[in-house]
């Protein structure tokens, strides 16, 4: 169990990590990481497209015809997507106003279309759908992290408008990391999203080079599933 | 030949029965979500009016006590926009108005103003805006609460001709290092107020014929 | 007339589809190594985004409209894109051999840039009638190509500079992506709509 | 006389460093007990020996021939025995060994027989190239190409105006000022005989306005000869590097030799005057090339001068003939500060395009190591080609070789005008040369991948050929056994059953 | 919801139809990038890729199943150049395949050979001459150093030599091998 | 092993210099700094030096850390110069944690993460003036007027105190001190439909633009063909950029003259000269062809003038130096000359 699904988890939270290695999947990564809970609502709706995807398509995987693949796919995902945001729209409607057009906009996510034809196409459900599961938290932890990122820096806060997502009662879940912060606007607006993106690209990079020093000739024993 | 006439039909109907399902299961949930969605559409607009008249003040069904304005160069509106009315055991209590303000630093500036019978000021908010973050954008109520000192106010309170930013003279505060945000909006609240006293015995006419 | 060229200058500039609303950007990192490839994929991306703007224009107006099914247009529209791209490619196979070999591989990869599906969405929240999607969709398309010609051309500097080592390939990139799109904050407030 | 004189873009104004060598006349530099003579002292094919260890050679005899079209006949300098063909180090940039001949001179130099011919115009165009084939003549200004080659003009070019090139550009190099100064009657000789050889109206002696004195030398060697018509002496202003071939037709004639073209492909040849006086010599006085004039000279040489020295001559008797010091981490260079290459040792022959020696000079290259490039621009404002050095450094660094080429190195003349000026004192032309080198070096290995790819193919053919026709073979003898077995089971149905079965 | 479900459907069908005949009448044939992956490959044909010669690692490559980093006698400036045709980022040489080596050429002791025509079957590129029982040698020219000749000869008399440069073979000094650090002080 | 440079030749080199020409840079910059500080009050000095302390803190760090000597880079000068731009395009009492800010964009973002001196793309100092002027929009677009203005100029020690504590000591708050640029103020009036021809006689404004300001531009003008003169900078640049900038702002002026000031008022406000001779020109992110030059310079003209304009912040120089940035690589490309016997 654990030999089949370790490398899938490892990929997907870290080696392979569709936001940091890939690059995939970055405009609603970029446009909805003002805040953490935009970050963590977008990256929850992710999530659940990607597990449904990846299951279904795996599902499926015999009985799509090769030429018809891509069609399918898309309208496989098109669904679940919708689905995912008329669901939005009634339960978590200010989110569902917030994140707009993005939610449509899973759609082309290229994660997860990747993910399909990439692994789900070629896997049993269980390990794909453990797939779009960790390749989903890896997304969303990214989203997190940088919205993590930017709300800090740039107003001083974390975790404002909290309620939008887990109800009135979360109103006080806003942490204000510096008190009579004078807000660093740049984080919040375009430039900061791809620099911030960019340091946490180059972070990672340094931990793994960290890593590397650390544990020399760790032979690719790691075999990659198709990437 | 017919074998790929056949493979062609084999996608076809392949893809038909796709999405026939995942019509279906989108249509589903539609079906199941449809309410919820219109009820939240509905409860996001009174929020919004809420924020510029208090919903102890009123109660009536204000989202369909509406009217239709034509556009409107002293509410500076470019289409037809919608008044909703508040009334209080069916007396009008107020108006709630859509204006815009055209020279905003960085384009226009939609605001929601409401106001009671009397011409007095209940509330006005932004909806919409592109003024310089961190300068022009202190107009948001999330910002700055600038835009609060409006309620009360009236073209007798102050004076109309006090209706301007300190800077020209007037009576409103301006923000550090950027006039123009402020001086558009008090100049487009003020059109409002005016544009309210003509055409207050329409605005509040006619109730019934709304629904 | 002057209502056309200010959605232009909006779409191309002040509201640039990369650098501004954060769509296409999967394209933007992916296919922007090199300057010739950058190119075929501006010129591809062009012709698809203004083509499917109109399509799914005339889908959502004539079809989803009357028929008050509005909550399939994410369905319906990425179909109708899928097809656009399919079509695209086999006219120009047929017709253009010599276009086909520098468009061929990237017309596939378009189904998935968010871009196209984006400006469909936008036309519809916007509320554009069929010239004013046109437009808009021509316009986003010249804005991703040249900003994409801008990066891949930048980025051939980049990649034979002295770059420390974690910042080599993506992070840098993204830095200068958001370089760009600081300057490109220049253009604020030139299109007052 | 400078109107209707071209210009080209970039160059510099060099210190010329020349007064140290010109203060005495020509010498020559005694006899080597040793001659070291490589093969290929030319562009183009290794001349083949003719000779064997132990061979006794008289002065000038031919003991290598010319291999193919572009390549150069070897004479003995002086009279002596072969004692080895074997490799030797020889000066290149490389340092490396190339196959020579070495002579044991007997002291005697005595002259093999001679044919000088008084009255060239009685040979054929023809004949006169074959005569320079014959006597190994090479340019002499440095590059060494054949120079019968350059004075074909072919059946689809016509020669307009023949160049001689008296510029010199380059600091501290004097060779050609004083051949000029002191030869110019043999430079004559050379231009009639290139005239007649290329059939031309049309000859422009250019000289750089620094060289007064070989100015006048040359105006006065031509006034005594008026049965030359249409020959002038140009004075050009003196701008590195003028003495490129192609700057200096575009200084002289306002034209541009197309690029990867010969300058012939506008109707122009152009020769250097040590190479003209060289072909001078092997005509009318029927003498090979053997020796030529050596510019010694530079900061730690004490005697700097000119010598007339005979190939295979080492340099080290060469600078001890004129009591050098050389002291160590100085230049030591062959051919001139801008373009010339460091010497490896000392105990290297002369060559025929050993043009100058430059042991120190007054003020090199700081020490200083490389900043980065801060694209200011000035190499580009340098580059007599017009290129823009700035950038093709950028990719030569990162070996990106396509667009290297791209930018046009293969352009470059390596005048090293862009280094001179480039304030983070990158040595830019390094970059540009090893970017050369390996562009051709990865062109070579391609063809040799290609090579090896077709042979691959032909194996796996041939093998796939050999499979099928194997299994052919054994289907046919399969076939037989079974037709011959029907025969037999025809014939004796019952009998071949029963063998079937045993 | 009728409607609904009808009128995708429609459209489903008819894009369906359009995409099952396109992609049945536009199919490309061939690979061309195979071809153009082969030409940068050194053709040695030595199979230090774990590929059955350069063509097959060629296509390995072009279908995604094997990485650009295989290539030790192509070395370091294959790699760029594939990265190059394929756009993807340059990777250091894989180690397991081995390491970038010198030019080598196969030499063979003509005392020691005892004429067994193994290497001759051997060489990729039917590089060696000779018959059996007769003496082998080596084309120089054609050697491709893929060391293929190496373990099939029974007494060991191969040898492979460096190629020695000359004058004319010589390659100016990469001067990125020369500063190490720019800026420093010699 | 032998060094690089005595490997082949040449052999002879010339006596040209980065740190030569940083130096120049710096020399050249001087009169117009004197002008500021005449105009603005000694917090311009201020502000240059703590620019020029952190820069060379931030570059020593960041070669550390990369590993890379620290001698020949610190002396270069080039962190210096970036420093001293900066600084004096920021206010002349910029609290000192915005410059600082600034500074550490300019050397860590802008430049070591592109490798350090020669492989940035963008302008340093432009870099962090964005940064800050998006950021920081407040503080970035408060102006002191000129001290022949100010009721009570400020002393050296108020000076001091201000940038570094952020204390008035004067008067009640910055408000009072403060006020925007001339070019702010042109922008502003206009919005309120006053004539551009009556705007430039109020009191803030002088003979052609505002009242220092052009003393400013004119000294930042002659430090400029001082660096011309030396050979430091061609003249392409600068002349292709007043060049751009004067014709479409006579072009508009004679067509619509109130929507802005003259060409001279353009020509003589805000950083127009600092740009055209000192920002523009830098060797490393500007255009390096002749031609390429030209172009390079019209465009930066252009696009000042356009978002000084109809854009949203009161000066585009930095802006548009960005954006031409930006568009280097592929100028250059485009603008190669005609090499040596190549045809067309």
């Amino acid at each position: 169990m654990n030999e089949q699904y370790g490398p899938i988890i490892r990929d997907g939270l870290w080696k392979n990590n569709p936001a940091l290695v890939q690059l995939l999947g970055l405009c609603p990564l970029l446009a909805v990481t003002n805040t953490v809970i935009n970050g963590l609502g977008l990256g929850l709706a992710t999530i659940l497209t990607l597990v449904a995807s990846n299951g279904i398509v795996s599902l499926l995987r015999k009985q799509i015809p090769d030429e018809a693949r891509l069609p399918v796919f898309v309208m496989i995902i098109a669904s679940i997507v919708t689905i995912i945001e008329l669901s939005m729209n009634a339960w978590f409607h200010e989110l569902y106003l917030i994140l707009g057009i993005f939610i449509p906009l899973i759609v082309t996510n290229c994660a997860i279309t990747g993910r399909a034809e990439a692994f789900a196409a070629r896997n049993p459900v269980g390990p794909s759908v453990v797939d779009g599961l960790m390749m989903g938290i890896g997304f969303t932890t990214v989203l997190v992290i940088l919205g993590g990122m930017r709300e800090v820096i740039g107003q001083g806060t974390l975790l404002s408008e909290a309620h939008l997502m887990f109800g009135e009662a979360a109103r006080n879940f806003t942490i204000v990391v510096f008190e009579d912060y004078r807000g660093f606007l740049m984080a919040l607006l375009p430039p900061g999203a791809f620099i911030g993106l960019g340091l946490i690209v180059a972070l990672k990079n340094i931990i793994d080079a960290k890593q590397a020093s650390k544990q020399p000739q760790n032979i690719n024993a790691i075999a990659e599933p198709a990437s | 030949m017919k074998t790929l006439k056949t493979q062609v039909l084999g996608v076809g109907v392949m893809l038909a029965i796709f999405a026939i399902v995942a019509t279906s299961l989108v249509a589903l949930t539609e079906a199941g979500t449809h309410d919820k969605i219109i009820e939240n559409e509905r409860q996001t607009l009174l929020n919004a009016i809420n924020a510029v008249i208090a919903h102890d003040e009123y109660d009536n069904a204000i989202l369909t006590d509406t009217l239709t304005l034509p556009k409107s160069g002293q509410l500076g509106t470019k289409e037809a926009t919608t008044v909703y009315r508040a009334r209080l055991n069916e007396q009008p209590v107020a108006a709630i108005l859509t204006a815009v303000a055209p020279n905003g630093y960085n384009g226009q500036i939609k605001l929601l103003i409401g106001i009671f019978a009397d011409g007095s000021l209940s509330g006005v908010r932004v909806i919409n805006h592109k003024e310089t973050p961190g300068l022009g954008d202190k107009i948001n109520e999330k910002k700055s609460n600038w835009i609060l000192k409006f309620k009360g106010l009236s073209l007798k309170n102050p004076d109309q001709s006090r209706w301007q930013v300190k800077k020209d003279g007037g009576d409103f505060d301006q923000f550090t290092g950027a006039t123009i945000t402020p001086r558009a909006v008090v100049k487009a609240v003020k059109n409002a107020l005016l544009y309210f006293d003509e055409h207050r015995d329409d605005l509040f006419k006619d109730a019934q014929n709304n629904e | 007339m002057a209502d056309y060229a200010l959605i232009l200058i909006s779409t191309i500039l002040v509201n640039n589809i990369v650098l501004v609303k954060f769509l296409g950007l999967c394209p933007f990192m992916g296919v922007s190594r090199k300057l010739e490839t950058a190119m075929g994929m501006g010129l591809a991306t062009t012709f698809v985004l203004t083509l499917s703007s109109i399509s799914s224009y005339l889908i959502n107006e004539y079809l989803l409209i009357p028929l008050g099914i509005e909550f399939l247009r994410t369905i319906s529209f990425i179909f109708v894109i899928a097809v656009v791209v399919q079509f695209t490619e086999l006219v120009v196979h047929k017709t253009s051999p010599l276009l086909y070999q520098v468009l061929g591989i990237f017309l596939p990869l378009i189904t998935t840039n968010c871009a196209v599906l984006g400006v469909a969405l936008l036309n519809v929240q916007e509320q554009h009638g069929f010239l004013e999607s046109a437009l808009y969709g021509f316009g986003a398309a010249i804005g991703f190509s040249m900003v994409l010609v801008i990066f891949a051309s930048m980025r051939e500097r980049i990649a034979v500079s002295d770059v420390p080592v974690p910042f080599q390939g993506a992070a840098i990139s993204l830095i200068t992506a958001g370089l760009m799109s600081m300057a490109f904050m220049g253009f604020a407030g030139l299109v007052k709509v | 006389m400078t109107d209707g004189l071209g210009s080209f873009p970039g160059g510099l104004v060099l210190d010329g460093q020349k007064k140290r060598s010109t203060l005495t006349a020509i010498r020559k530099t005694p006899l080597s007990k040793k001659l070291i003579l490589p093969l290929q002292q030319h562009i183009g094919e290794p001349s083949t020996p003719l000779v064997a260890v132990g061979d006794y050679v008289l002065k000038g005899q031919k003991i290598a021939k010319a291999n193919g079209h572009v390549s150069a006949c070897l004479h003995a300098p002086s009279s002596g025995t072969i004692v080895a063909i074997d490799d030797q180090p020889v000066p290149h940039p490389s340092g490396l060994s190339a196959p020579c001949v070495t002579i044991e001179t007997d002291g005697e130099d005595r002259w093999i027989e001679r044919q000088p011919i008084h009255d060239f115009t009685a040979l054929t165009e023809h004949e006169v190239r074959q005569r320079l084939r014959d006597a190994g003549i090479v340019g002499l200004g440095g590059a060494g190409f054949p120079s019968y080659i350059k004075l074909n003009p072919g059946v689809h070019h016509h020669v307009d105006t023949l160049i001689i090139n008296g510029a010199e550009c380059e600091p501290y190099i004097t060779c050609d000022d004083m051949i000029m100064r002191e030869r110019a009657e043999g430079i004559l000789d050379g231009v009639e005989i290139m005239r007649y050889a290329l059939r031309v109206k049309h000859c422009v002696i250019a000289i750089e306005d620094n060289k007064p004195e070989a100015i006048s030398a040359m105006e006065m060697a031509l006034k005594q000869r008026p049965h030359i018509e249409d020959t002038i002496v140009t004075v050009i202003p003196t701008r590195y590097p003028t003495g490129s071939e192609k700057q200096l037709i575009q200084v002289v004639t306002n034209k541009q030799v197309p690029s990867h073209g010969l300058p012939i492909d506008i109707g122009i040849v152009c020769h250097n005057v040590g190479t003209t006086y060289a072909i001078g010599r092997a005509i009318s006085h029927g003498e090979p090339l053997i020796s030529r004039i050596v510019t010694v000279t530079g900061k730690d040489v004490k005697h700097a001068g000119n010598f007339e020295t005979l190939f295979g001559t080492p340099m080290d008797e060469l600078l001890a003939f004129c009591e050098t010091q050389r002291e160590p981490g100085q230049p030591f260079i062959l051919g001139g500060p801008m373009m010339g290459y460091n010497l490896s040792g000392d105990h290297l022959p002369v060559t025929k395009t050993a043009n100058c020696i430059i042991v120190g000079v007054d003020e090199p290259a700081p020490d200083i190591k490389p900043l980065p490039c801060i694209r200011c621009g000035e190499c580009a404002t340098a580059c007599p080609v017009s290129l823009l050095p700035q950038q093709l450094y950028w990719h030569s660094r990162a070996k990106d070789l396509d667009k290297t080429r791209e930018y046009n190195l293969f352009d470059c003349i390596e005048c090293g005008c862009c280094s001179y000026v480039c304030p983070s004192k990158i040595p830019l032309v390094h970059y540009f040369r090893f970017a050369k080198t390996e562009t051709m070096n990865q062109q070579q290995e391609r063809a040799k991948s290609d090579v090896a790819r077709i042979r691959h193919e032909n194996r796996l053919a041939r093998l796939e050929l050999e499979k099928h026709e194997k299994e052919l073979r054994h289907q046919q003898r399969k076939a037989a056994l079974a037709a011959s077995q029907a025969n037999k089971e025809n014939a004796e149905p019952s009998q071949s059953d029963s063998q079937e079965k045993k | 919801m009728f409607t609904a479900i009808v009128a995708i459907t429609l459209m489903a069908l008819i894009f369906g139809l359009l995409l099952g005949f396109a992609s049945i009448h536009f199919k490309v044939e061939g690979d061309p990038i195979v071809e153009q992956i082969d030409k940068l490959l050194p053709q040695t044909q030595c199979g230090q890729c774990s590929f059955a010669g350069c063509r097959p690692y060629a296509e390995a490559i072009a279908s995604g199943e094997a990485d650009i980093n295989r290539c030790p006698p192509g070395g370091e400036a294959t790699i760029q150049a594939l990265s190059d045709l394929l756009e993807v980022e340059v990777k250091p040489l894989d180690d397991e395949c081995g390491v970038e080596k010198p030019k080598m050429l196969a030499v063979i002791d003509e005392d020691r050979c005892i004429g067994c025509t193994l290497c001759i079957q051997a060489c990729p590129v039917d590089a060696i001459l000779g018959a059996a029982k007769q003496m082998h040698t080596v084309i120089a020219d054609e050697c491709t150093g893929c060391e293929l000749c190496l373990p099939p000869c029974p007494v060991d008399c191969i040898d492979m030599v460096e190629t020695k440069p000359n004058p004319n073979t010589w390659r100016w000094p990469d001067p990125a091998h020369v500063d190490l650090k720019i800026g420093d002080q010699p | 092993m032998m060094p690089l440079h005595r490997l082949s030749s040449p052999f002879l080199s010339g006596t040209n210099r980065v740190t030569l020409q940083m130096l120049t840079v710096i020399v050249a910059l001087i009169p117009a700094v004197i002008t500021l500080v005449f105009f603005f009050g000694p917090g311009v000095l201020f502000t240059i030096l703590l620019a020029i302390v952190v820069a060379l803190l931030a570059e020593a760090a960041m070669l550390k850390l990369r590993d890379r000597p620290l001698k020949p880079f610190l002396t270069d000068g080039s962190a210096i110069v970036t420093a001293v731009l900066l600084a004096i395009a920021l206010p002349p009492l910029s609290p000192w944690w915005l410059t600082t800010v600034g500074i550490l964009f300019a050397i860590i973002f802008a430049k070591h993460l592109y490798g350090g001196l020669g492989y940035n793309p963008f302008n340093p100092a432009m870099v962090a003036y964005v940064i800050l002027l998006i950021s920081f929009p407040l503080e970035m677009t408060t102006w002191l007027p000129v001290h022949s203005l100010a009721e009570n100029p400020l002393t050296i020690s108020s000076a001091f105190q201000m940038i570094f504590s952020g204390q008035v000591t004067i008067g009640q708050g910055i408000d009072t001190i403060s006020g925007a640029t001339p070019l702010d103020s042109m922008k502003t009036q206009i919005g309120l439909l006053q004539h551009p021809a009556q705007i430039i006689n109020q009191p803030l404004f002088g003979h052609f633009s505002g009242k220092g300001w052009e003393w400013v531009n004119i000294w930042f003008a002659i430090g400029g063909l001082l660096l011309i003169y030396r050979r430091v900078i061609s003249w392409h640049i600068p002349v292709a950029m007043l060049t751009g900038l004067m014709v479409i702002s006579l072009i508009t002026w004679l067509i619509a003259p109130e929507i802005t000031g003259s060409p001279l008022f353009h020509l003589l406000s805000g950083g127009t000269m600092l740009g055209a001779f000192f920002i523009a020109t830098d060797p490393i992110t500007a255009a390096t062809t002749i031609k390429g030059r030209l172009v390079f310079g019209v465009g930066v003209g252009l696009l000042t003038y356009i978002i000084r304009v109809w854009g949203g912040y009161p000066d585009g120089i930095a802006f548009a130096v960005l954006l031409m940035n930006m568009l280097v690589p592929l100028i250059d490309y485009y603008t190669q000359p005609r090499v040596y016997g190549s045809v067309k």
